[in-house]
């Protein structure tokens, strides 16, 4: 089915394939956009005009570079050096905005005018809002009906920026049915319409591009951690949903010495519970049952709630060059709240993962004084209230 | 047991002027789902797609994925319906559709002998493309499965005739872009996609995805050589009409695709 | 009762007057203390480590510098060319936050361990508690009742980063009775504890110090608008609640042709609407009856509802070298939709405000191909609640 | 109205070897607020202070905070207080205590000139620093006002001494770091703060802020002048003591004062 791709993180193969993973899975209506996208990516790509329009909008609108912040009190406390990218500080509040700001010049560039997205908690969604607004785009947002009711700021915010957030009430009526009907919407719309997808998944050469995207903020951190440790991190850790942050991170890294690790939701841990399935358009490590129904995500945050992983990272934990762990929504919390009261940083849930993780094996798997890097992917600020509500529950606040 | 090959049974009806027509029914959807398929086999399909439910349909509209819910709330699983399948004796050849996963989870080779030993003589899985088409293609060969690969009417010249190369049984051709479901009859666009696929290949062509009345039926058998009809049957199941209703409604197509008189 | 001092935004004179306004209206014992945060603040901003240290936490830390945006459809829609000093991606989502490590880091070089701090609708106390988790220090803001109800979130972001939230429950239990409060705490722990003001208020050295904090604003975007225009902007406007984002950033402009645009919230107009007299500390434009009370400011916008203003301000508009306007709550909103859908930022309510008068005078004040600097002072997502509740009252979105 | 100086009111009494008891009084707080003055000025006060209110009173506590709130309810101007005030035939000196935005507002002059009107004798404007001082040091010796000022717990020495030699009637010394309010004996720092103006100034040094019972208003008076009593007095009359618990609770500092005895 596959033929391996060389290097760790190289170019996968001509259909998509990274080792074992991949490939390009999608109904035939779909796969002559799927084939037109990967032309047009590869065109735009090769194109210096287009690295310079990305980058450039990414640097005034986006707010790129993101700096490094050396954590001072945690790091002594762990007894490690902990560096956080901060990809909180990019506009909408994540490093979502990069991809999408990808796709958005790519939809102009292929001469479509709409643009549709799935989204869990909205990040993705307001995103690709932000991007369609900004270049004049008309977006519509395909968000479970169960997020859109959890998540009402977000459909408020996408809708201030001017898309439709259409609810989704098929299946579990949250991500995974998001991204089903966002595909369904694309085999009809796919004439004017591109489907920007949010992560490192569906069928190549999605997992590719939004990696590539994506990788400009491994780039920097690379950069940024030789300045500041005149050499590479020990350790290089990125929460894991789909996977695009952790893939954008760890692409700066592959090729030095450094340990890279995902940190999945324990709920929703595609590579340490699941198994090998297609789902979206992608061969990829997939909770699923027996038969190959797929199965739910669980977790405290919305944006790792998902069964798959991108096929990169199945393929990454397949020969060994990146490390695939969980963190349980406990540790999560007091993740989450230890560095905002350490650090003056309030994380998303998601990146709070990955810093549960540090936080547990700074001292064991992690060796005092190592040097690690966090990918602090996005803001608390869109998760305060349901933390809020927990650990009021917890009676840890009033 | 060992039955003819979907193409071949096709094939003769085809060359002996008749127009198919090839219902949807969804495995496991309600009690009396065999009856059904047995009922629409004597109201006069030609073949019967079965659809075996998964979870996430992405090529289905809402009426198929709300009888794939029903189905597998009510327990189903691929081995459960394909042994219910494989009680039926039925001379109407099956072709069984369902979404890649189910296959790779059961196992390429085994999944093609499991139904080939029910008696199921064709397959369709729409999100297998043509790239990752061959290993499927080869476990279905093994065992005399024809494996129906679908063009849309996105699909280049080029992409048509690689697909044309390598379908088996009829060739899928999508009648409008978009998920399954019933559509009004402006937005077929079947005479564009069928005419697209003819020169490459001597398959059957027949036409789903849109395709909800006799009316369009007919229309569809003008150019094509059959029809399929998913969602227009499966709603009428989904409101209760049952083995009857099913039987009344796969007559009414067939008497309007009968009724289509061609010149020539 | 004072002189007049030479440039506009130059140093106060010595007792703290910038014309007729400034000044140190501060109770006996607290006098003290503000001589000697005006000694330490001169010490501090004559030594070049003070400046490094502040320069690379607001970099590596506060996501400094951040971008100008030029608006590409708003623009042309408007017939100007409008650019935005992003400080919405600064951390923790506005300006606030230069000020608030200039403050930290100054109270732990006067040897304090602990800062109180003011806030209206939460910036400034999210911002201070930020600051006081970061560099380790006790946290206290005092938050009228009214505003701890109506921003709850913020409340406990605050909590989350470790600072103790005081709810003030005397007089209107808004801003401005917070200020008093901290006030008063002040006098009483005035040894260990700094006063961490939020904006370009209260006694002297306050005002020139949260200026001074917040003119890397100016500075930067004076270089960025200076790169992207070859010339200074016909226009540089900012909203103005106490006017520390206005002064930072007209303090780049000063001494340019440049026109400064302050613009106040139509209720909370202390430039329109206010006559000399003194509050917290200062002498200055006050919202005030005939007996010298002082009155309520109301608008849509809570950091923007403050009685009085800024001496500088007072004292700019009184020397004619700035301009105060007004805009009304609706104009406000529109601003922030419009914004939203054409260049895919959200704005904060405030500076929603000096949105609201661009587009008012775009073709008309505003002479049509003016360039015009908007200084983006913070970002909605603060604000995304209440302006969701308001428009789908007024049927704008469901 | 020509009244004698405030200054020489209270050094005349001071050499006669009398501490000092000056209560406040929040001017318009009930209706019978005229007649609680009048009762404590019977019950023995030195000086009583009365309170303008003022929306703003960045140096008060609650007590006095709500007296204010309850004041403005009622109506209360600086002017109508004052014409009130001016209808009191009283012996005893009257030293106004507000905020300078009031003053600032009705112009210094005017606002002085009103105070000389009505018989006030002196004033207290917490919030106008050393600093700020000249331009109402000015207005009110035009008229005869002595202008009271404040040292704290916190002014050096070097600042302590320019502060006395301004400050006129007396020095206002400041019993310890924080708002007016009720406080148990242990947080004064009274013997501290007096000594250090003492070297500075042969006024009567008056200590307030914090002085609350008769037992702390005789231990200050072994190192103080006077004790200045805001808070305690100003409960009593929220809640509802009337003048005439205003007169006892006046009676028992009195008497607490008049009980203490000094070495030689
Ligand atoms: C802040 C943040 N981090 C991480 C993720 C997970 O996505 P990915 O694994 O693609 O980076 C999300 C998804 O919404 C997110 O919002
Ligand atoms: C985003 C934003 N802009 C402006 C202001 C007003 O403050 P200033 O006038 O001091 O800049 C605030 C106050 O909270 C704010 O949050």
């Amino acid at each position: 089915m596959s033929e391996g791709s060389a290097a760790p993180m190289a170019e996968p193969t001509k259909a998509g394939w990274f080792g074992d993973f991949g490939g390009r899975f999608a109904p035939e209506p779909l796969m002559p956009a799927c084939l037109q996208l990967e032309e047009a990516f590869r065109d735009a790509w090769a194109d210096p005009a287009f690295h310079e329009e990305f980058e450039e909008v990414l640097h005034s609108f986006g707010g790129r570079p993101t700096p490094i912040t050396v954590c001072k009190r945690l790091s002594e406390e762990l007894g490690i050096t902990l560096l956080l990218k901060r990809e909180d500080l990019a506009h909408t509040g994540s490093h979502k905005i990069n991809n999408v700001i990808g796709q958005a010049l790519l939809t102009k560039r292929m001469g479509k005018s709409k643009m549709i997205a799935e989204t869990g908690a909205g990040q993705h969604g307001v995103a690709s809002a932000t991007a369609a607004a900004l270049l004049g785009l008309e977006c519509t947002v395909y968000m479970g009906e169960v997020d859109t009711q959890r998540q009402a700021l977000n459909v408020f915010r996408m809708e201030l920026l001017g898309a439709t957030v259409h609810p989704v009430t098929s299946g579990s009526r949250t991500l995974k049915d998001a991204v089903n009907e966002a595909m369904r919407t694309w085999v009809a719309q796919v004439d004017d319409t591109h489907y920007c997808l949010g992560s490192v998944m569906g069928p190549h050469p999605f997992p590719w591009m939004v990696r590539e995207f994506q990788s400009i903020l491994g780039t920097e951190a690379r950069d940024q951690s030789q300045a500041i440790l005149n050499d590479v991190p020990d350790y290089v850790v990125a929460c894991v949903g789909g996977g695009s942050n952790a893939a954008g991170l760890f692409s700066g890294f592959a090729e030095s010495r450094s340990q890279l690790i995902g940190v999945e939701a324990l709920g929703g841990a595609a590579i340490a519970s699941g198994i090998p399935g297609v789902l979206h358009g992608m061969m990829s490590q997939i909770l699923q049952d027996e038969q190959g129904q797929i199965l739910e995500a669980h977790s405290i945050s919305a944006g790792l709630d998902y069964p798959g992983i991108g096929p990169e990272h199945a393929h990454l934990a397949s020969i060994g060059r990146a490390t695939y762990a969980t963190a349980d929504d406990d540790e999560v919390l007091d993740a989450l709240e230890r560095l905002s009261n350490t650090e003056g940083i309030i994380p998303a849930l998601e990146p709070s993962h990955a810093l549960a993780w540090i936080m547990r094996e700074a001292g064991k798997k992690i060796p005092k004084g190592s040097t690690v890097l966090l990918n602090m992917s996005g803001r608390g600020d869109k998760d305060v209230a349901q933390v809020r509500e927990i650990l009021q529950a917890k009676g840890r606040f009033q | 047991m060992s039955r003819p090959r979907l193409e071949d049974r096709l094939r003769e009806r085809v060359a002996a002027k008749r127009k198919l027509l090839i219902p949807y029914v969804m495995a496991g959807q309600s009690e009396d789902w065999l009856e059904t398929v047995q009922a629409i086999a004597d109201a006069g399909a030609d073949a019967i797609e079965i659809g075996l439910p998964f979870s996430d349909p992405i090529m289905d509209g809402p009426v198929i994925q709300e009888a794939a819910v029903l189905s597998l709330e009510r327990g189903t699983t691929p081995q459960s319906v394909l042994n219910e399948l494989g009680r039926l004796e039925l001379d109407t050849p099956l072709v069984v559709m369902t979404y890649f996963n189910l296959v790779y989870r059961a196992g390429l080779d085994r999944f093609a002998g499991r139904l080939q030993e029910v008696g199921v003589t064709g397959c369709i899985i729409p999100d297998l493309s043509l790239e990752e088409f061959s290993g499927w293609e080869k476990a279905a060969e093994r065992v005399g499965i024809d494996p129906v690969l679908l063009v849309a009417p996105s699909t280049s010249a080029e992409r048509a005739k690689a697909i044309c190369e390598r379908s088996r049984g009829f060739l899928y051709a999508v009648g409008r872009m978009g998920v399954t479901g019933e559509r009004d009859d402006a937005s077929l666009e079947v005479g564009a996609v069928v005419s697209k696929v003819r020169p490459f290949t001597s398959l059957p062509v027949c036409v789903g995805v849109g395709v909800s009345t006799p009316e369009q039926a007919a229309a569809v058998v003008k150019v094509a050589d059959g029809a399929i009809v998913g969602s227009a049957l499966v709603r009428r199941l989904l409101e209760g009409g049952g083995p009857e209703g099913a039987a009344t409604f796969i007559g009414e197509l067939r008497s309007a695709i009968d009724s289509v008189t061609f010149d020539a």
